[in-house]
């Protein structure tokens, strides 16, 4: 039985009733059921953009390099010799606090859709996660599902996870961030788009059946359905990582044929968003027969066939009369394939089952959806978060580092990595634990690395600059490892933009990434946003996670984090200040969220980002780590401690400030470097060549880490003691004091 | 006492692990098998005493063994 | 000296074994051989890759081992043939019973990702008989279904069988360096006659200086180095 | 017709994830747990009208189901 069509129903679908009105004047008639859920996934914010599409124009889209910019399935950029570079970043929020295994699973198998539908082979994954307080109940459980969830999809896919970020704050109690990146390479002529094209052409189905899953969750409430229909309709889907591989295997063949026209996967709203948003591009419309959709349930009807968001599923058109030759290579690989439709020239999207037209809909206003100015407000306690009257001093220092750098979101995270297959591919040059990963392209010297990452802490104190420091931070992985930054996708964690000052919040976050990436000259070229993470009116901080993949013109020579050698010189790029709004430390040892965020010089960035590559593209080099999370001297324990071997060092600081302030403050722009003493003249030629500061720090050696300011010392502590807390800082949280 | 626990995929929920077996086993040469769906067994022996065991073994299902968004549960008591 | 590499729908590992084979192995050349397939064709060795054969839902490799190619591979095997299986390849070969055991869930019920080191020893065989007894190799693992069981796990041992063992840097082999629970730190064995090995790390990734050993070649060019007899 | 078949470990091997399990539910407040093991529990829809159907489900279980080095099987017929 179909429900009666009304503005109750269209509110239960999520359409106010402006917009359903504006529904029923566009069709000049009032929609039949399954228009009225194509209508309602469609203007959805998560298809729509309505809220968010104004602010995204401020965003830089194109550079040099840029092949793809947002609006197809991943941003594209060029890496010369032929090659391509596809990536995106995409949130599965909710699904993975639900259910977080098959949540985050089913997120990581979205988006390597995303990329090998235009025709890329994944080469690398990260995942930037956010949980609630370490201590919550809940916490262990959520990072348990998690990671095994990621893992189990990506390890079995065929994927190596390489990096990404993990983070603790109260605020994601209730609202988990599961943020999945994925590369992939691809021939740079022979991108595919999700384009529609030429009118009678072929629209095939091609992967897994198509069930009742993670059907528009708006329509459970309704009073239509019986008692059985929460049972009948799960919100979360399940992943099946050997179809999408079957489905990649595919797909790379059927792409390296010329039979394919266009190609799309079926992601949020299945079927509908693929079909609408392939006519759409292509400006052309689409006849579907659902009669034909391969499904694994009995009984579906056709709203439930268009809104069904069964994964490890494409949709593909392609050229007349080849049809056969679609179907042949899906035998080969054992998948499901189907002419569902065609391409015609009416515009519109008309879809037929048992014969009956039961949608047809002009695409156009489809599409374009919906776009809100919604109102903007800074919010009332955002200044006085930010003042900060500076505590005193811990009386020792060393117990403050021991703490920061045990603290959950700094404490290694190699518990995570582990789980993940980071080297599958035979790529893998730097794994992750170091700034940022680098895989290699076989077959050339090159190499590609990747970071995602998001201080939160500093977008909630200021989501202006807290942007441009998370796009500066990813600049600055990239850079530390030698590799010249090309591009950026992002994934823009808000709570509700219906509110004013988290619109504000988003509005300023968007602004903060266009200064900064138009200023580092890493144009935007893919990205998601996820908008009502909020529980009981609480909302997360605001969290734009900046995914960034940078080129190395030689992979072998990598820099990585640790020290290598005893009786090396230490040194720093950039300078120190004593801003300490916003820290970790602040957070650890004097239980404060509060200050500004550091300031941030975006040309100094580019110059130590610029002094860095040199430095380790020329092999000079033998290590080099970013001051992030913890500060200067996190950076260092770290420098000590990730290598196969602990190195100590000895360093003297004459910066004139307090002691906590120069060890802990996270101003950004700084990078340690350490290298043979013999290379000391080049590598300050080099510092002065790109205006790069240069300081002196130190030396490498012995078993502790010993750090003294204007001859005081600071920080005198064994290795040892520097591993224990940072090894077990993060464990300790899922398994519990070892 | 032991209590024996049948944790299954909802009816409508994907089961790639069954549908990998159901197409394992026809390639086998069982034609007959038309569908195949896996679950857990799960056996927990448990302290005799406790006379809310029904109860008790409700509760575990739903806070560890089963994710009742898509999974569902059923269980018999043994000796 | 020509390699078949098996490749199952769900093998992951399948291109790795190829570009090894192909680009960095001196005197190896190398091809797929597509599960569904009956014939081997002309091949020298065959190698069974690492990944999720058929999607291994149900135990890792045990579809496999019924599928169209193993028994090509088997009658290989049965004429002498040498056959490496690297991970997913070792399941299989296990579930086949090509080779002897069964590979369950780790210790840790985690997937393991990292470095470890084995020590060699055992009789030499077609892939180990160019490696010194006692040589300590270091090679990455990644796996979830890596401990070894056996029933008979003395007569492995007094046949010379077991080849590869989970170590510490400097060989000692302890419950620390253990990374999967495995009976005796075993990492790897060979069947009665040699020709047919199996273990969980992979060779294949450590086969060059730039992804962090190269460890690994030894096998492969321990077989190309002897045209295949031991 | 449905065969619910039962895998399990056998009692000599190890079960660290039944182990595991034990002991959260035991974290988690149910003391009276003092042991668990896990299996596999498998439906099988197969074709009503073969008469030997005891015999194919017996060579399911050994030719892919179970691994008999480890794993022991049952099995039930439904209708
Ligand atoms: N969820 C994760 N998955 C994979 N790698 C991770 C994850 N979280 C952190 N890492 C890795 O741990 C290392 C340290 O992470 P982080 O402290 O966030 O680095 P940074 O401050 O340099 O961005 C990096 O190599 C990072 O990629
Ligand atoms: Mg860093």
């Amino acid at each position: 039985m179909t429900p009666e069509v009304s503005v109750a129903l269209a509110a239960e679908h999520g359409l106010s009733p402006e917009e359903f009105e504006r529904i029923c004047t566009l069709l000049g008639r009032t929609p039949t059921y399954t228009e009225l859920g194509i209508f309602s996934v469609m203007w959805s914010e998560h298809c729509s953009y309505k809220s968010s599409r104004v602010h995204l124009k401020q965003l830089p889209t194109s550079g040099p390099r840029v092949i793809q910019g947002p609006g197809e399935n991943a941003g594209v950029v060029d890496i010369g010799d032929g090659d391509a570079l596809i990536f995106k970043m995409e949130s599965h929020n909710h699904p993975s606090f639900i259910e977080p295994y098959q949540g985050a699973a089913t997120g990581v198998g979205g988006i390597l859709r995303d990329v090998f539908t235009m025709g890329a082979r994944p080469i690398a994954c990260l995942d930037s996660l956010r949980f609630g307080r370490p201590d919550h109940p809940r916490t262990p459980h959520l990072i348990e599902g998690v990671v095994a969830g990621i893992a189990g999809y990506g390890n079995a896919f065929g994927v190596p996870t390489i990096g990404g970020d993990v983070a603790f704050d109260a605020s994601y109690d209730g609202n988990i961030l599961v943020n999945a990146m994925a590369v992939g390479i691809a021939p740079r002529d022979r991108i595919f788009l999700g384009c529609a094209s030429g009118v009678g052409n072929p629209v095939l189905y091609i992967g897994a059946k198509t069930g009742r899953d993670g059907i528009h969750g708006a329509t459970m409430a309704s009073a239509e359905f019986d008692d059985e229909s929460d049972a009948k309709r799960p919100t979360v889907q399940v992943g099946d990582p050997f179809t999408e591989k079957l489905l990649l295997e595919a797909c790379l063949e059927l792409m390296a044929t010329d039979v394919l026209v266009g190609i799309q996967d079926m992601g949020a709203a299945g079927l509908t968003s693929s079909s609408v948003e392939m006519a759409g591009r292509a400006g052309s419309g689409l006849e579907l027969d659902l009669d034909r959709v391969p499904r694994r349930e009995t009984g579906m009807t056709p709203y439930e066939l268009m809104l069904s968001e069964s994964q490890e599923r494409m949709l593909l058109v392609a050229q007349a009369g080849r049809e056969s030759e679609v179907l042949a290579l899906c035998d080969k690989w054992d998948i499901d394939a189907a002419v569902v439709g065609r391409v015609t020239e009416s515009g519109k999207i008309v879809v037929t089952s048992g014969g009956e037209v039961v949608a047809a809909i002009p695409i156009a206003p489809l599409v374009e959806g919906l776009k809100y100015e919604r109102p903007m407000a800074r919010p009332e306690w955002q200044s006085r978060v930010q003042t900060l009257e500076l505590p005193p001093p811990p009386a020792d220092l060393g117990q403050a580092l021991l703490a920061v750098l045990g603290s959950p979101s700094v404490a290694s995270k190699e518990w995570v990595w582990r789980q993940y297959d980071h080297m599958v591919g035979d790529r893998t040059v730097v794994r992750p634990g170091s700034d940022a990963a680098v895989v290699r392209i076989i077959g050339s010297a090159k190499g590609v690395a990747a970071t995602s990452g998001c201080n939160s802490r500093f977008c909630y104190l200021d989501p202006y600059e807290g942007a441009k420091l998370a796009v500066a931070e990813a600049y600055r992985n990239l850079s530390a490892t030698g590799a010249e930054p090309l591009a950026v996708t992002d994934c823009l964690n808000f709570g509700n933009p219906e509110r004013p000052e988290i619109m504000w919040q988003f509005a300023e976050a968007v602004r903060g990434i266009a200064d900064a990436c138009r200023a580092l000259e890493t144009p935007v070229v893919s990205g998601n946003v996820s908008l009502y993470n909020e529980t009981d009116g609480q909302a997360i901080q605001p969290t734009p996670m900046i995914g960034m993949v940078g080129l190395l013109v030689r992979a072998d020579r990598s820099v990585t984090q640790p020290f290598k050698a005893g009786q090396q010189e230490i040194a720093l790029l950039g300078t120190n200040s004593d801003e300490i709004g916003g820290t970790e430390y602040l957070y650890v040892v004097h239980g404060r969220t509060a200050g500004r965020p550091p300031r941030i010089d975006l040309a100094r960035e580019a110059a130590v980002g610029r002094a860095a590559r040199e430095l380790g593209q020329a092999g000079l080099i033998a290590s080099a780590h970013d001051c992030s999370e913890g500060g200067l001297a996190v950076a260092l324990a770290e420098c000590c401690i990730t290598g196969k071997l602990p190195i100590g060092a000895t360093i003297e600081l004459g910066d004139p400030m307090r002691g906590d302030l120069l060890l802990f403050s996270e101003a950004p722009s700084r990078i340690v470097i350490s290298y043979p003493a013999a290379a000391a003249e080049q590598v300050q030629a080099i510092a002065e060549r790109n205006q790069a500061p240069l300081q002196r720090l130190g030396t490498t050696g012995d078993h502790r880490l010993i750090i003294r300011s204007a001859g005081e010392p600071l920080v005198d502590l064994a290795l040892a003691e520097l591993i224990s807390v940072y090894c077990n800082g993060f464990r300790r949280v899922v398994e519990g004091a070892a | 006492m032991t209590a024996k626990i049948y944790v299954t995929l909802k009816k409508s929920v994907l089961d790639p692990q069954g549908q990998a077996v159901a197409r394992s086993l026809g390639r086998l040469g069982f034609a007959e098998v038309q569908d195949a769906r896996i679950g857990k067994y799960i056996e927990v022996k448990l302290d005799g005493t406790r006379a809310d065991v029904r109860d008790r073994i409700e509760r575990m299902c739903r806070d560890l063994l089963a994710n009742t968004v898509i999974e569902e549960y059923r269980y018999e008591l043994g000796e | 000296m020509n390699f078949a590499i098996l490749r199952f729908p769900g093998s992951n590992c399948d291109f790795d074994a190829l570009h090894v084979l192909t680009s960095v192995v001196p005197g190896a050349t190398a091809r797929f051989a597509w599960h569904k397939e009956t014939e081997l064709g002309s091949c020298d060795a065959v190698v069974v890759p690492g990944g999720f054969s058929y999607g291994d839902y149900l135990r890792a490799g045990a579809m496999a081992a019924h599928s169209p190619i193993l028994g090509a591979v088997r009658a290989f095997a049965e004429r002498g043939g040498p056959v490496l299986g690297i991970c997913n390849g070792f399941q299989i070969l296990c579930e086949a019973g090509l080779l002897d055991g069964v590979l369950v869930r780790n210790a840790s019920l985690r997937f393991e990702c990292r470095d470890v080191h084995l020590v060699v020893e055992g009789r030499p065989t077609h892939w180990t008989a160019a490696i010194p007894a006692g040589r300590i190799l270091k090679m990455p693992i990644a796996h979830a279904e890596g401990r070894y069981l056996h029933a008979e796990i003395d007569v492995l041992e007094r046949e010379g069988r077991v080849l590869f063992r989970y170590a510490d840097a400097a060989g000692g082999v302890d419950a620390a360096a253990n990374p999967n629970g495995s009976t005796n730190n075993i990492a790897g064995v060979a069947s009665r006659r040699g020709n047919v090995v199996g273990l969980m790390p992979h060779p294949e990734r450590a086969a060059e200086a730039i992804l962090g050993s190269s460890d690994g070649r030894l096998l492969f060019e321990s077989l190309v180095a002897r045209g295949g007899r031991v």
